[in-house]
């Protein structure tokens, strides 16, 4: 039982605290956020240069075998920094694909890329029937000769405006609801029957609605064994949920943080407001949610990096108390600014709704505490 | 004691229900059954449509064009204008200003302003708040100084909905620091924007939409007779407007509506995926928000009913102010919840007028349940935040 | 649409009020409840003389046709002194059952001393088994030549202990939890088989265990038709489940007056305690519970009196707030009192188990949730 | 970062584990288990047992006999000791009056005191609240005042847990009324409650036991030598004492021995009937509360480590009072919503020793539910309310 950091570890997180108080401020993040494409290639470049995007994988890989609390201390500073870059989506999501299925040949095909920051990718692992259960796939995959013909639609694919690579799970066999019969498939974003509308999310991520019509590809697009899938999105999407609940967790200590502050500042009656001790008790209970979720974070972080059997279950429940406390926590923090909490120019909304976003990611706190009542 | 309607009421709601039918242009109805704002002019448009119905003033007094409805009447109207989604009269001309000068004003004062107002001639905005007045009303700054026959207003007013829509503005402001308790050093005047030395700068709102204002005033001349009432009294007549308008603060009706828009979206499967009414655990939060509904329904009904047999609302209504916007921003958040990851994407041109939804993509009315629940966090801050609501009851209600 | 009430219902409430307020003092209260039988006879002999008793029965039925508001003025003023007689019991739990199913010639024999408030009944709408649903009922009664015979246990028997009349609810055809073939019988306590375990509840009120063994009785026990009691049973239900929560508004109002007159006197660091804001807004939270739930018991009893098809579940809605925001206000008061409110001697503690019992008659806040989303 | 035991830490654990299945009194376990108030001699007998180990002091300093356990071995205790239902030492002698002593007191009162308390062989009790000093502890109000060689006690102390088996009573008195800060004045003296002039009053709790009492002192003559450390710093050396336990302090191994047990209950039929479990809404419930549990949990273990490390466990200890007690209250109410209506019956004879439960009539111990849930509201109450821990953390922690 051991909650301190390696030396190495800690410097990670210092390097990337000191990019987000010296080279990230909020108007500059706010200008990236206006930007056509929500997104900064500078930043992006940056995040290579500096190792981060190497970091999550594995030296063979030309990673720098960093694991959950590596990830961890990254998504906490980039939710401090509000950051927009597609981080989750590269990395966590279609990297975590990539590394665990992917062949020697595919990998140096694809994940390099990814790993030096140079290319872009998705996982499309939503569908618009499925809600939040990732293993809902009426997207198709056929065999025609030799190749593999796609049909089918994906919904909210992060950065899938931004990718050449989408990773697509299909069904190759089941129904609609199995985990078994599903495949993964590496497809370039320009073949022809790939249509794509990208968008923006309400919190400045970028993301796009894909549509397959006759997609063909040949058999080497297929990553690890046909139909055996679902495994390999599991375990991504459980990543890329303690990913995000990190990133939670540096939200809500940010907003609880800013939130005292403002307290002080703020003036009425003669006094700051900060002294009423009605928001004053609000407060605490902001904190203690805070603490609460921090606790479950490293909790869950420490089961995943010793492979538990029970680490699954750990996110899911992290998540759901993330979902929760961290919807409180928003929302407090919002109220007491007062009317400055709702303005644009403010940090303080743009926060809450990334903290939103993130309820909704990869399953809501009500998707989770039924999976942790094991009632779905 | 019983729960029934009358004959009467039974026929005047009909009567209502016909003229929401007939009489809400359907232009303007599909915009708004859309989610798409509505333009300077189809507020106008549609509120003369009310004032041709003589409806415009439910709640002024009969010789000023008010209805002289019992408070059941009201009850009725607000169900049913709720259930047409057809959009209230803008509140700051009809609702705000006019109580107050129709009630304090000089008969010059009523006979220039009221007529436009009811008739929508004239689009009036509330100069309450400042940057620095918020909670704490009473700190306001804006000065303004008497010289000769004109005030000089100099100062910031904030939170402005829909001032850059507005061709007047009524404002509280300070002419006298010089008096005992700050709150008798102001006084309410009505300002023409057009004066030189007004500006308006828009304040963009969490949700990205352009809602409210701040309003500058440099060195702006006021004639003396637009002030109303006495002078160092303005805070003695905002004080009653806030007394005022009490029907319809709990958004009751407009909430029902709602619940039961979201009872039907969630009762239907979404691109052939389970209804989420088949959820236990949503349809139990649902039922749970319905319960709470309709219990502040009566409590509603039970505060216009004493006020009918002529007791003040008092402080009590400060529990609908509460109790609604909680209940307001629950059903937010369910719709929130109920549209899962189409709840994310932000995508503005769909809610102007000639943005075709896109159905095969597959974004509906869905991503439009973020953007309200972003921006109806207001609802617990604005009109005196719920924490001053409570701060009130508990002084004038439970005298602690 | 009216929410006056009239003349005569007036005056009975006030009639009530000022026998709580003259002739049953807490101290006179507590004399009662911790009595043998928690029960004071002189106190139901008031009760009768003064019509109470009589009160919620037909003309007919020697009574004086009062209805729901009337009830309702009645057990909020009885949940504001805490009484502990039968009311529930013997009036619109056994009698009410009486009052719809009896024959003309059975009510001369069994309902008449209820009405006079001579005679003490029970209805025993419980068993192990069953949670809340009264449904469920395992206690058979089958035909022995002109007679029948009861066996079965019966659960927590309001006035079980003091009713010489049971009012049993058995089953003579379909399976546990069908609502046909639910039949009602009248038994004379003392029949041989009827064994009695009587004790008091945590809120001081008489109730038993009963079990039934080979209980024989003729065939003019049977109130109403056989197998169409579920009906009767059910009404009766439904106006007792509407009499508890009008009983539970006067225990939350009254628990909240005295909570803010106590943070009024109550001193400490040289204040009354109601003048720190983090309690303040908690005692108007308090407040708006009390008008929430006194609203919602206005417009389930007018719909009662209207005999409106809503009612039922009207009732259920009721009850469900106020099993929840009952609790909350009964926890605030205690909690706010400090350690004098989790003391015997302070009327606020009884006041808090009353309304934890009430929350579980019939159905707690969960399993009315259920019913009004029409999930039982 | 890791979350194992080493090898040694899962030796321990077998070894504590082993010492409460063979060494805690069989009849002891019978009795506590079924609910059953433990007496006096039951509570010695038990302590004893604990000492003859080693284990009777677990956070005292080595050579007064504590253990010199690490952070993780006392979290392997207090689980373990919750997993056997067995009860802790009752701690005003060993974790409240104990430290004062060794930290503040005298050679000779080491000597006179400590020895007494770790064998169990005198019973202490708490003498700081009084009817006027509750969460305004620095308001109160008994005397002290110095005659001679001896002190004249006079005053009222309330909510002394179990006050009726103590042999001494340790209190906080006022030994001066002339000080700038009224916390000045304070003295902590110990104090024999075979004086004359001590007194013992039941105070009967909510659920109808005897557990606290009031404690009155009429011109009670105390020698001097029983003054801890300097008069006037009494008020210092009691913080010192709160800040001082707190391990444990949440009672988180107990909650999650207790989730355990509702979780088994709620698995099995009752009386023929459908276990609740398959409840969806309860069993949701049910993991929501294990999560924040869990959570608190690791919280624990996070101020643990940073003890261990040197580090003030400060006020952010109170975060583990307040979520300790909240989830435990949680937990009463799922224990209460469990039983349904067998929560209601009130057979306090069930639980004498010689009460044989009548399963027949099916009154388990779920009886015992609503008992516990009424008494345990003190949870919130005591030991410096949630309300005075959420002010110290504004003040200390968030600096407001």
């Amino acid at each position: 039982m051991d909650f301190s950091i390696t030396e190495e570890q800690s410097m990670l997180a210092d390097s990337i605290a000191r990019f987000i108080d010296n080279d990230y401020s909020f108007d500059k993040r706010m200008q990236t956020a206006e930007s056509e494409n929500a997104f900064s290639a500078e930043v992006w470049k940056n995040c290579a240069e500096l190792g981060w995007t190497a970091m999550l994988f594995e030296d063979a890989d030309g990673g720098f075998d960093g694991g959950a609390v590596e990830m961890m201390l990254m998504m906490e500073q980039f939710g401090r920094g509000l950051v927009v870059e597609p981080f989750l989506a590269n990395i966590v999501l279609a990297g975590g694909v990539l590394k665990r299925a992917a062949s020697a040949e595919q990998k140096a095909r694809w994940l390099s890329g990814i790993v030096e920051g140079s290319r872009h990718a998705a996982l499309a692992f939503a569908e618009p029937q499925a809600r939040y259960n990732f293993a809902n796939i009426a997207t198709t995959a056929r065999r025609e000769g030799d190749n593999w013909v796609l049909d089918g639609h994906k919904t909210l694919v992060l950065n899938g405006g931004e990718a050449d690579l989408l990773v697509v799970p299909a069904r190759t066999a089941g129904d609609t609801t199995s985990t078994d019969g599903i495949s993964l498939f590496a497809i370039d974003a320009a073949t022809s029957g790939v249509e794509r509308k990208a968008f923006k999310t309400v919190d400045a991520h970028g993301a796009a609605e894909i549509s397959l019509r006759n997609v063909s590809v040949s058999n080497d697009a297929l990553l690890g064994d046909e139909g055996a899938g679902y495994s390999v999105l599991a375990e991504t999407i459980a990543d890329a949920t303690l990913a995000v609940c990190a990133e939670a967790v540096g939200i809500m200590r940010t907003m609880h943080d800013k939130t005292v502050e403002y307290a002080k500042q703020r003036v009425q009656f003669g006094v700051p407001i900060g002294s009423f001790q009605a928001l004053q008790h609000r407060m605490v209970d902001s904190l203690m949610a805070c603490e609460q979720a921090r606790s479950m974070l490293l909790r869950a972080v420490m089961l995943r990096d010793a492979d538990s059997a029970d680490a699954a279950t750990a996110i899911s429940e992290l998540k759901f108390l993330i979902g929760t406390s961290g919807r409180k926590v928003a929302q407090e923090s919002v109220q007491i600014h007062g009317g400055m909490g709702v303005t644009w120019e403010l940090d303080i909304a743009h926060y809450f709704k990334r903290m939103t976003a993130i309820d909704i990611l990869f399953g809501d706190s009500d998707f989770q505490l039924d999976r942790v009542a094991g009632l779905n | 004691m019983h729960v029934n309607l009358t004959d009467d009421e039974r026929a005047f709601e009909q009567e209502v229900r016909a003229f929401f039918r007939d009489q809400y242009p359907a232009d303007i109805r599909a915009k708004h059954n859309a989610g798409v704002p509505l333009t300077r002019d189809d507020y106008i448009r549609w509120q003369k449509v009310l004032f041709k119905q003589g409806w415009a003033a439910i709640n002024w007094p009969v010789e000023h064009g008010g209805t002289g409805w019992t408070p059941v009447q009201k009850y009725i109207f607000a169900n049913e204008i709720a259930n047409a989604n057809a959009p209230d009269m803008v509140p700051f001309g009809v609702k705000m200003v006019a109580p107050i000068i129709y009630t304090f004003g000089t008969e010059e004062q009523k006979q220039r302003f009221l007529p436009d107002i009811i008739e929508s001639n004239v689009w009036w905005c509330q100069g309450y708040s400042e940057p620095g007045s918020g909670s704490d009303l009473a700190s306001l700054k804006t000065r303004a100084d008497r010289a000769g026959d004109h005030y000089v207003i100099n100062g910031t007013k904030t939170w402005t909905t829909l001032g850059h829509f507005a061709d007047w503005i009524f404002c509280l402001v300070r002419t006298s620091s010089d008096v005992a308790r700050r709150q008798e050093g102001i006084s309410f005047i009505l300002i023409d924007m057009n004066t030189p030395g007004v500006s308006v700068r828009p304040i963009i709102t969490i949700e990205g939409e352009r809602e409210v204002n701040e309003v500058h005033f440099e060195n702006v001349e006021v004639p003396v007779e637009n002030l109303v009432g006495e002078e160092g009294k303005g805070w003695t007549y905002g004080k009653i407007l806030l007394q005022h308008e009490r029907t319809n603060i709990a958004g009751v009706a407009r909430s029902k509506y709602r619940l039961n828009k979201l009872r039907e979206k969630v009762s239907q499967s979404v691109h052939g995926g389970t209804p989420l009414i088949e959820d236990r655990n949503f349809a139990r939060k649902l039922a749970s928000v319905a319960v709470e509904l309709t219990a502040l329904e009566f409590t509603e009904l039970r505060t216009l009913a004493a006020v009918a047999v002529g007791k003040a609302p008092g402080p009590e209504s400060s529990i609908l102010k509460i109790k609604g916007t909680e209940l307001q921003q629950e059903l937010d958040t369910l719709f929130v919840e109920a549209a899962g990851y189409y709840a994310l994407p932000y995508i503005p041109e769909q809610y102007v007028a000639d943005f075709a939804v896109d159905e095969r993509i597959g974004f509906g009315n869905e991503t439009r349940s973020s953007l309200i629940y972003f921006n109806n966090r207001k609802a617990s801050i604005y009109g005196g935040s719920n924490e001053i609501q409570k701060n009130i009851i508990s002084k004038h209600v439970l005298g602690l």
